[in-house]
């Protein structure tokens, strides 16, 4: 089966800083994929380049198997659809809950009323009473369903969230979460949800992508990679997560200053001579030529 | 204590005090007093002697003869003589950049020769009546001591004269000159024709006329020459200043377009034809009420409009018989007009059978110019009347001068002052002023061109006695004022005020019926002023008390700020954060 | 990272300011042309107008036009003006008969001199009232500056200068006008001091009151900031809170307001300086307007136009220097 | 928001007189030739506020000057705010070669000295309301312009831009619906202080001498009053009230342009 | 050594904080959970009364028997940093964009201690070194920091007058999950070492379960549960702290997976609470009683409380 979406040796640049650095990823058919990272190693580089706000350096993007042309990025957009972190700052403050979920709709010419429809499969009921709301008028949660809402107007096939909830709070993310893995199972939305979080890869991803600067570091199931971690970075992080083991010492790397040889072994404590001199590719889910000396799982994990 | 006379530098201020190039009335001032000339003027602006103490004008009608002074020195003690007056008059008339400011009074001259050091010998081309009046200070030719000039002949174009003290000859010795700030000057004690009554005199500049007047009162000026009427009016009434009146050397006037054309008779410009017309110009000054604009314009310190030359001059002033005058009627105006087949459209305005335009003229007015925009007006209002619209343009000087010239004018507000010698504004007004037909060389007044009038012209000149040259003046100014291309509205008084208290003999010459003085031509006015008393005169509150009062406010001003920074030390150190 | 990061930092300062530099003789050039062609737009006689109320003959007429460079096609104008400003001259003025650039010279001293004090005496008023009222928004102080200093901002200059003029020309302490006493022999700091005080307060008044509303908003904006939190919970005293730690902050956007405010002060002085009789380059352009004296309004339009433009990279400049965070870039 | 009221009532009030003036003010009062008051009168019954030199109604003169006083500063900064804006608008929108362009153009205009393009303009164009309007906005855009384009670059760097573009806008939808509506207020307040410059801008030109010193404005009645000696013959009742007037709405201006500031801060928008 | 009576904090009507107690000694942390806006940081400025004019503050706050809020401004500002200091949220904005963050360090030493300024320098440097940032780089300002080391740098700052208490306000909520934990942990070895007393603010349990022994979790203005740290976790007894716990899901938890689960409703604007429950509306388990009776805190087990009915009730769990 061809994948939704699709990126083939997606590289992004900033200057000389290569915030992406050929990843391949796919999110299929109805499946909710998490890429999680720390901060900085171009992940929200990556979601902005899958809907066509960056314009990658090398490499591509697939929708359905037909490679993303730049000339047709409106109807690319009826498909796949972004929702931001900040949902505060992702509605125009001057525009109503109306006009917010209808200005996809209208771009893309699309007739009838999709509006309440759309509000009310966010979980926002009844719609009326929001219809001339202005974002200043809602709280977090609500407002991150308005923007949700006018994605769900578009009826794309793909969702890509960028942390859809890293600004929310604690008792409404659960809600928001609960949210985008129900309109997985009744439309059979496809979604990539970026976020640092592992918590929320286990709420309700089917796949988890690890990203370490600018390269996708691990991939597999959810159980696979965060029960069985392979790869150094993805234990360190379940680590840290569980505040049990040392944390990675060094500081958060730098896009412009990718160390030769595998990009993590500065930080690896596991590392070897040769190391420094070996970029790993992606092999079975994990870039680490040590990966199979890490297989056991984390005896902290229960 | 040495005593100072302190005045307002008249006019624009000194463009540069290169006697060749400058054209602003403050310089010419300057070079008035601190330069000689052949003749002086005396108080009734009558040619006097100076340098000169006699001049002849031979048989022959073409040479004339000055007999100059012994004995006179230069400021820095080289003798005058009349070498120093024939090498200037001489450069003027050779060097196209010395002429560049004077060059047309010494341009009938055939050469100038100084045969001995008392001995001036002026030949002409053609006879020439006013030599007399080529070297007067202010608005004639100063002469410069040739020892000090010669060497800088050739960079005359970049030469700065402000080596200070300027070598000169006259009631004052530059000393010290500031552009835009002021002009300093000592008085020569062993002036010729007097010596001046205080130690020193500065000019200094002022922009506002009213910042000039707050100087006066508060005593930083003893004297203003040329305030408007109403701060005449109001400083009248100050019994520690003395206003005075003088007759007025200048007109205020219309010129309307009568056809502008070329030399050769090539129309220009976008005039209107109705102006061309005799009838329309005489409706025109028959509406305007020239007593109400004398009146409400310039508070009644002025006299009515007549004759083309102003009556400061009285041997060229003119006035037309009751019968001939223009006065105020407005109906016979539309009389006129009716007559001439003039009718009114439907919105009240005249329009030209002729051309089938209406009678709509623009009114060029001088922005700058206060006295124009109040005049204009009164102008459309009257003419309002008459059936005639004016449509009122404010134009910067340059623009007027441009439109002027390229004839694209109706109507123009218009003014001229002269000196004693009117040869050069009847001048304006003749037929070879007008522009050669590539558009350059014309200095026409108004584009006004009378073969009469240019024989009246051509005879004054050559004209050697006074009196009949005045008769002559008279008629072309008769025809002048028949044409009326030009209609002088009214001659403004020179308006003057002095300090009282500082300052005596500011003017010279009796008073007349009306109490005017006459006009204070040349530098009567700085060599008589004297300090009141015997007693000098210090500046009222002098620097000495006034850097008292003003270190005390000082003082008062610190120990303020000061005792506020403390209390609020004091108080912040106290409660709230 | 640091001694890197400085490397960088230097080098990138240079490639900016070359840049900025690069950008601002391309704006000076650009603003010269336009001003050469505006000016020579102006419908104009200057000879008639320069020979007015003279005798002058047909000859001289001729003879000033050639001097004057009249009868020059406007692109031999051009060329010869491009080439003057090049060679750093500025042609020869019309009506002064004398190099543009001593004109400019000579009066440039005074325009600065008043330009410099007001300045320098509004930035220090406006800052420190703005400063002092931000603070406390709302008390007494503030509603005062701000009430007066609008007030003022909302008078017109040449207005406030007459009425100034005229309430405070006392005799022997403060003069109606001029840069010193001429009677004085040698000029004489106090007395040209007494002679700045009534321009410089009209200036002041009328433009401190930006200076005012820009701190009061940029301290305002400031008055939120955490680190003024860290400020406090440190033990400083208020005043020292705001003294040390919001007034620099709340500095950098006033800075860049303040030069570019710097820039156009120089021209706006046209009519203090006719209201004081100010010998400076204000009063010096408006007689060249009135002929229109092409070749000296060309030399204060270089003055007026390198003032802003040199004040904007001023801006620039002390921005950086002033913001850590953009000087590192 | 006592400073509104105060604003917007001073404006009302002129706006009401300017108006309605034509109804009570006539030819009469203004025409020169056919006023009859006496000269330069301190005020007496009949003359609130005195006569003019021609012996004019000081107190109607102020009231017809604020007819065209006000046109100008409106119709200047109507211009200079819509010139402006989109300069500014389209500079920070393209951020590429176009708005790099516009904002060198801008700064060019920066530089271009104020009085001197004014004088040069009126000179060109004819003087009078007209050339004054113009040389007022062509000199003030340039602020406007930057502030619009500062503006834009902070509204194009939130997150709904980004949002309508996945959306499918373009950049016309952009700046149309999204920059503008965010950037209005900010035109708005910068605007009501464009009116109170270009009415000062006005009265300090036609005193210099570039405006029609025959017509009633407030900058003209200043003019003629300096010019006229007013302040020797110590003519407060001339002098004071064209400025006073100006100081008036030029501070109701101001005074409303703060507020509607304060009204439209985001900061307390998000509270509200 | 520090002890919170009844404080009440309103900003206007709306009241921020409501009736707080609790009390801390040396060598104790003390956490505060509690989603945004329920008042934690509120709680916590009020403490050194740093709240800005427009809060009115009511209570006591006993810090080693002097009470803050009515001591002198001068008493006050002694107290401030010398004794008790403050890690705030968010450090970029916490420290002076313009000045060096060695010089921000020394601002207090200077100001509290008799030192001469190279003493200070030196004492900075120490202190940089101690949370692990090179001491050379005092010179730098904030903005050449990154968030890891600028949050350090608060830290050291915090320390710079060996302080008896230190309140951390969410020192570590912009901070990756990386440098948190290095953070954590830098706070948590200090805490062991000098014996200071610690509020730790945090809208995150998981991230005070791994630094604090005690727990109190607020609602609205109120502490609606507390008790030690890893009991109060396990077993939470108020439905809010119930809900708190479960947004953050345990990885390996099946329970957890693809069952995200958070709480109907939004949280409560202080500004309109009514009496009764604040938590009511939202709460799966309230009825008629909690909407209007007004709880406060009961004791829920061994050195625990709970401010819910259904702990009055007996209902554990
Ligand atoms: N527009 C840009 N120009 C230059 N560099 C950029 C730009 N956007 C991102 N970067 C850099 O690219 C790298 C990756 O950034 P990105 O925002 O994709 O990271 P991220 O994983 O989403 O981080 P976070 O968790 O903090 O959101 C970072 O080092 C960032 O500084
Ligand atoms: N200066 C203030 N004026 C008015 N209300 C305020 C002020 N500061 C805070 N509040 C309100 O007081 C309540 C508590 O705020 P506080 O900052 O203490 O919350 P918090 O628990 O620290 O939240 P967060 O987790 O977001 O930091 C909030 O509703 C907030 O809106
Ligand atoms: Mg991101
Ligand atoms: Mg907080």
């Amino acid at each position: 089966m061809t994948p939704v979406l699709e990126a083939r040796g997606l590289e992004i640049a900033y200057g000389n800083a290569r915030a992406v650095d050929g990843v391949d990823l796919e999110v299929r058919q109805g499946e909710i994929v998490a890429l999680v990272g720390e901060s900085g190693c171009g992940k929200s580089s990556l979601a902005r380049a899958l809907v066509g706000l960056v314009r990658p350096t090398r490499g591509e993007i697939r929708h359905l198997g037909t490679p993303l042309d730049y000339r047709r990025l409106k109807e690319y957009r009826r498909h796949v659809q972004l929702i931001l972190q900040d949902p505060g700052g992702a509605l125009n403050p001057r525009q109503t809950v109306h006009a917010a979920v209808a200005e996809g709709p209208r771009l893309h010419g699309l007739k009838g009323d999709r509006v309440t429809s759309a509000l009310a499969r966010a979980g926002l009921r009844p719609p009326e009473d929001y219809l001339r709301r202005y974002p200043h008028e809602l709280s977090g949660g609500q407002q991150q369903r308005v923007v949700i809402a006018g994605a769900l107007a578009l009826e794309p096939s793909v969702i890509v969230a960028d942390e859809p909830v890293a600004s929310l709070d604690a008792s409404v993310r659960g809600e928001i979460l609960k949210l985008i893995l129900g309109l997985r199972d009744e439309l059979g939305m496809s979604a990539l949800v970026v976020s640092h979080d592992l918590g929320l890869a286990w709420n309700i991803a089917d796949r988890v992508a690890v990203m370490y600067l600018g390269r996708i570091v691990e991939t597999g199931t959810v159980e696979e990679v965060l029960i069985r971690p392979r790869h150094p970075y993805t234990r360190a992080m379940l680590a840290a997560a569980s505040g049990t083991a040392t944390p990675l010492q060094g500081e958060p790397p730098d896009p412009a200053r990718i160390p030769p040889g595998c990009r993590f072994h500065p930080r690896c404590a596991s590392r070897t001579d040769e190391c420094g001199s070996i970029d790993p590719p992606v092999r079975a889910g994990v870039a680490c030529h040590l990966a199979s000396l890490h297989l056991t799982p984390l005896e902290e994990i229960s | 204590q040495d005593t100072t006379l302190r005045v307002k530098m008249s006019g624009s201020g000194v463009d540069t005090l290169n006697p060749f190039l400058a054209f602003f009335n403050g310089a010419l001032d300057i070079f008035g007093t601190i330069y000689p000339s052949l003749n002086s003027l005396d108080e009734n602006g009558k040619p006097g002697p100076y340098l000169a103490t006699e001049w002849t004008q031979g048989p022959d009608q073409l040479t004339w003869t000055f007999k100059l002074r012994e004995g006179l020195k230069w400021s820095d003690g080289r003798p005058i003589t009349a070498e120093d007056a024939a090498w200037t008059l001489e450069l003027i008339r050779t060097d196209s950049v010395a002429g560049t400011a004077n060059g047309s009074l010494v341009s009938n001259f055939e050469r100038v020769t100084a045969p001995d050091p008392t001995t001036l010998v002026i030949k002409t081309k053609k006879p020439q009546a006013n030599v007399m009046y080529v070297s007067i200070p202010i608005s004639g030719i100063p002469i410069v001591p040739k020892h000090v000039w010669e060497p800088h002949v050739k960079e005359l174009k970049d030469y700065k004269n402000d080596a200070f003290p300027v070598v000169g000859y006259g009631p004052w010795t530059l000393t010290d000159h500031r552009p835009e700030q002021y002009a300093r000057f000592d008085a020569n004690k062993g002036f010729v024709l007097g010596a001046p009554g205080f130690d020193h005199l500065v000019q200094q500049s002022f922009k506002e006329s009213d910042a000039a007047v707050a100087a006066l009162r508060s005593g930083q000026l003893d004297y203003i020459n040329g305030v408007n009427p109403t701060q005449f009016t109001a400083l009248k009434a100050d019994s520690s200043l003395l206003a005075v009146q003088e007759v007025g050397n200048g007109w205020t006037g219309i010129e309307l377009n009568p056809g502008a054309r070329t030399r050769s008779g090539k129309p220009i410009g976008t005039g209107h034809p109705a102006l061309r017309e005799q009838v329309v110009r005489d409706a025109i000054a028959l509406a305007i009420d020239k007593p109400t604009l004398v009146t409400k314009v310039i508070n009644g310190l002025g006299q009515l409009g007549h004759g083309y030359l102003p009556p400061a001059w009285p041997q060229w002033s003119w006035k037309p018989a009751p019968e001939e005058e223009h006065v105020f009627d407005p109906a016979k105006a539309n009389q006129l007009l009716d007559a001439a087949g003039y009718t009114k459209g439907a919105d009240g305005v005249r329009v030209d059978p002729k051309s089938g335009k209406p009678l709509a003229f623009r009114l060029g007015t001088h922005s700058d110019d206060s006295a124009d925009a109040a005049i204009s007006t009164y102008l459309v209002g009257w003419l309002e009347a008459i059936g005639v619209k004016l449509t009122i343009q404010p134009l910067s000087m340059s623009a007027l001068n441009s439109d002027l010239a390229k004839g694209d004018w109706d109507i123009l507000m218009d003014g001229w002052t002269t000196g004693p010698d009117p040869t050069y504004l009847l001048g304006i007004q003749t037929c070879a002023t007008l522009p050669k037909d590539d558009g350059t060389g014309g200095n026409t007044e108004a584009y006004y061109c009378d073969k009469d009038y240019d024989a009246l012209f051509e005879r004054q000149l050559t004209t050697a006695d006074p009196a009949e040259r005045a008769t002559i003046v008279a008629e072309m100014q008769r025809t002048l004022y028949k044409a009326n291309v030009d209609q002088i509205l009214y001659y403004a008084n020179t308006l003057d005020v002095a300090r009282t208290d500082t300052v005596k003999g500011i003017v010279t010459g009796t008073p007349n019926a009306d109490g005017l003085h006459p006009a204070q031509t040349a530098f009567w006015s700085y060599l008589k002023a004297a300090p009141p008393t015997a007693t000098k005169a210090g500046a009222p509150g002098g620097s000495g008390g006034g850097t008292a009062v003003w270190l005390g406010l000082g003082a008062l001003v610190i120990v303020a700020v000061g005792g506020t920074l403390v209390l609020r030390r004091r108080k912040t150190a106290g409660d709230r954060e | 990272m640091s001694s890197a990061s400085t490397g960088t930092a230097v080098r990138g300062f240079g490639r900016h300011l070359a840049e900025k530099l690069a950008a601002a003789v391309v704006s000076f050039f650009v603003t010269l042309v336009i001003g050469f062609v505006i000016f020579s737009l102006m419908p104009a006689d200057p000879v008639r107008t320069l020979t007015r109320g003279r005798p002058t003959s047909e000859a001289q007429l001729a003879q000033l036009r050639l001097q004057l460079g009249l009868d020059d096609p406007l692109w031999q104008r051009f060329l010869t003006f491009v080439g003057d400003t090049l060679r750093g001259e500025l042609g020869y003025s019309w009506q002064f008969q004398q190099q543009v650039s001593t004109l400019v010279a000579e009066r440039l001293g005074p325009t600065l001199l008043l330009m410099g004090t007001s300045a320098a005496v509004s930035v220090a008023l406006g800052l420190w009232l703005g400063m002092r009222s931000g603070w406390r928004q709302g008390s007494v102080f503030d509603r005062i500056t701000s009430g007066a200093s609008l007030t003022l901002w909302s008078v017109p200059t040449f207005w406030l200068g007459m009425i100034l003029l005229v309430a405070f020309s006392i005799p022997g302490l403060l003069p109606a006008g001029g840069m010193s006493d001429p009677s004085l022999p040698t000029t004489d700091v106090l007395d040209v001091a007494r002679h700045l005080v009534l321009p410089c307060l009209t200036m002041v008044l009328v433009i401190f009151a930006q200076y005012v509303t820009v701190m009061r908003s940029s301290i305002i904006d400031e008055r939120g900031a955490a680190y003024l939190l860290t400020a406090r919970a440190k033990g400083l005293t208020d005043a020292d809170v705001r003294r040390r730690h919001a007034a620099p902050n709340a500095l950098l956007p006033s800075v860049t307001m303040i030069f570019m405010h710097l820039g156009t002060l120089v021209s706006g002085a046209i009519t203090v300086e006719a209201v004081y009789s100010w010998p400076g380059l204000g009063y010096l352009t408006y007689q060249a307007l009135k002929i229109p004296d092409l070749p000296l309004l060309q030399g204060t339009f270089i003055i007026f136009s390198a003032s802003v433009i040199i004040m904007n990279l001023l801006a620039d400049l002390a921005y950086r220097f002033l913001d850590p965070r953009v000087r590192a870039q | 928001m006592r400073s509104l009221l105060w604003g917007v009532g001073v404006l009302a009030a002129f706006a009401v007189l300017a108006l309605t003036a034509p109804l009570y003010i006539g030819d009469a009062d203004l025409n020169v030739v056919k006023v009859t008051g006496p000269q330069l009168s301190p005020p007496v019954a009949g003359y609130p506020l005195g006569t003019d030199q021609a012996g004019r109604s000081v107190l109607l003169l102020v009231i017809w000057g604020a007819r065209e006083s006000l046109a100008i500063g409106l119709i200047a900064t109507a211009l200079t705010v819509v010139l402006g804006s989109a300069v500014g608008l389209l500079a920070g929108h393209y951020q590429g070669a176009l708005g790099k362009a516009l904002m060198h153009v801008t700064d060019w205009f920066i530089a271009l000295p104020s009085l001197p393009l004014a004088i040069s303009l009126s000179a060109v164009l004819g003087q009078g309301a007209a050339s004054i309007t113009i040389a007022i906005a062509v000199t003030s855009w340039t602020a406007t312009a930057r502030l619009v384009r500062a503006q834009t670059l902070a509204v194009e760097a939130r997150p709904f831009i980004e949002r309508a573009r996945v959306l499918g806008a373009g950049n016309a939808q952009v700046m149309l619906r999204h920059v503008l509506p965010n950037v209005l207020p900010l035109i708005l307040v910068s605007s009501t202080l464009t009116v109170a410059s270009a009415i000062l801008s006005e009265a300090t030109l036609t005193f210099l001498g570039l405006g029609d010193p025959t017509s009633v404005t407030w900058g003209s009645m200043l003019q003629a009053a300096f010019s006229g000696g007013a302040v020797t013959a110590g003519a407060w009742w001339y002098l004071l009230p064209p400025g006073v007037a100006i100081l008036i709405v030029v501070l109701g201006f101001t005074l409303t342009g703060r507020a509607v500031e304060h009204l439209l801060d985001p900061r307390r928008a998000a509270h509200a | 050594m520090l002890e919170v009576r009844d404080l009440n904090v309103s900003y206007g009507p709306a009241q921020a904080v409501r009736g707080v107690s609790f009390e801390l000694d040396r060598g104790q942390t003390l956490g505060v959970a509690g989603e945004s806006g329920c008042g934690k940081s509120t709680m916590a400025l009020s403490l050194l009364r740093l709240l800005p004019d427009t809060a009115h503050v009511t209570g006591r706050v006993l810090f080693e028997g002097e009470d803050l809020l009515t001591a002198r401004w001068a008493r006050l500002r002694a107290v401030r940093w010398n004794a008790a200091s403050v890690v705030f949220q968010g450090a970029m904005s916490a420290l002076n964009p313009v000045r060096t963050v060695g010089d921000q360090i020394c601002e207090p030493i200077l100001l509290h201690e008799r030192v001469s300024v190279k003493a200070a320098r030196r004492r900075a440097a120490e202190l940089l070194d101690a949370v692990g940032v090179p001491a050379r780089r005092a010179r730098d300002y904030p903005h050449e920091f990154s968030g890891g080391q600028r949050q350090r740098i608060m830290i050291a700052m915090a320390l710079a007058c060996r302080p008896d208490l230190i309140v951390a306000d969410e020192p570590t909520t912009a901070l990756d999950v990386m440098v948190q934990a290095q953070i954590l942990r830098l706070l948590g070895d200090l805490v062991r070492e000098s014996g200071i007393g610690v509020i730790m603010i945090s809208h995150d349990l998981a991230v005070l379960a791994q630094m604090c022994e005690r727990l109190a979790v607020m609602y609205a203005g109120r502490i609606v549960e507390t008790g030690p740290a890893r009991e109060l976790i396990a077993d939470p007894r108020h439905p809010y702290t119930r809900a708190l716990a479960r947004a953050f899901p345990t990885i390996g938890d099946p329970a957890s997976r693809l069952a995200p689960e958070g709480l109907p409703g939004d949280p409560p604007r202080i500004a309109d609470l009514g009496g009764g429950c604040a938590f009511a509306p939202r709460c799966a388990s309230a009825d008629a009683a909690c909407r209007t009776r007004s709880v406060e805190l009961w004791p829920s087990g061994r050195d625990r409380a709970a401010a819910c009915l259904r702990v009055l009730e007996g209902e554990a769990s």
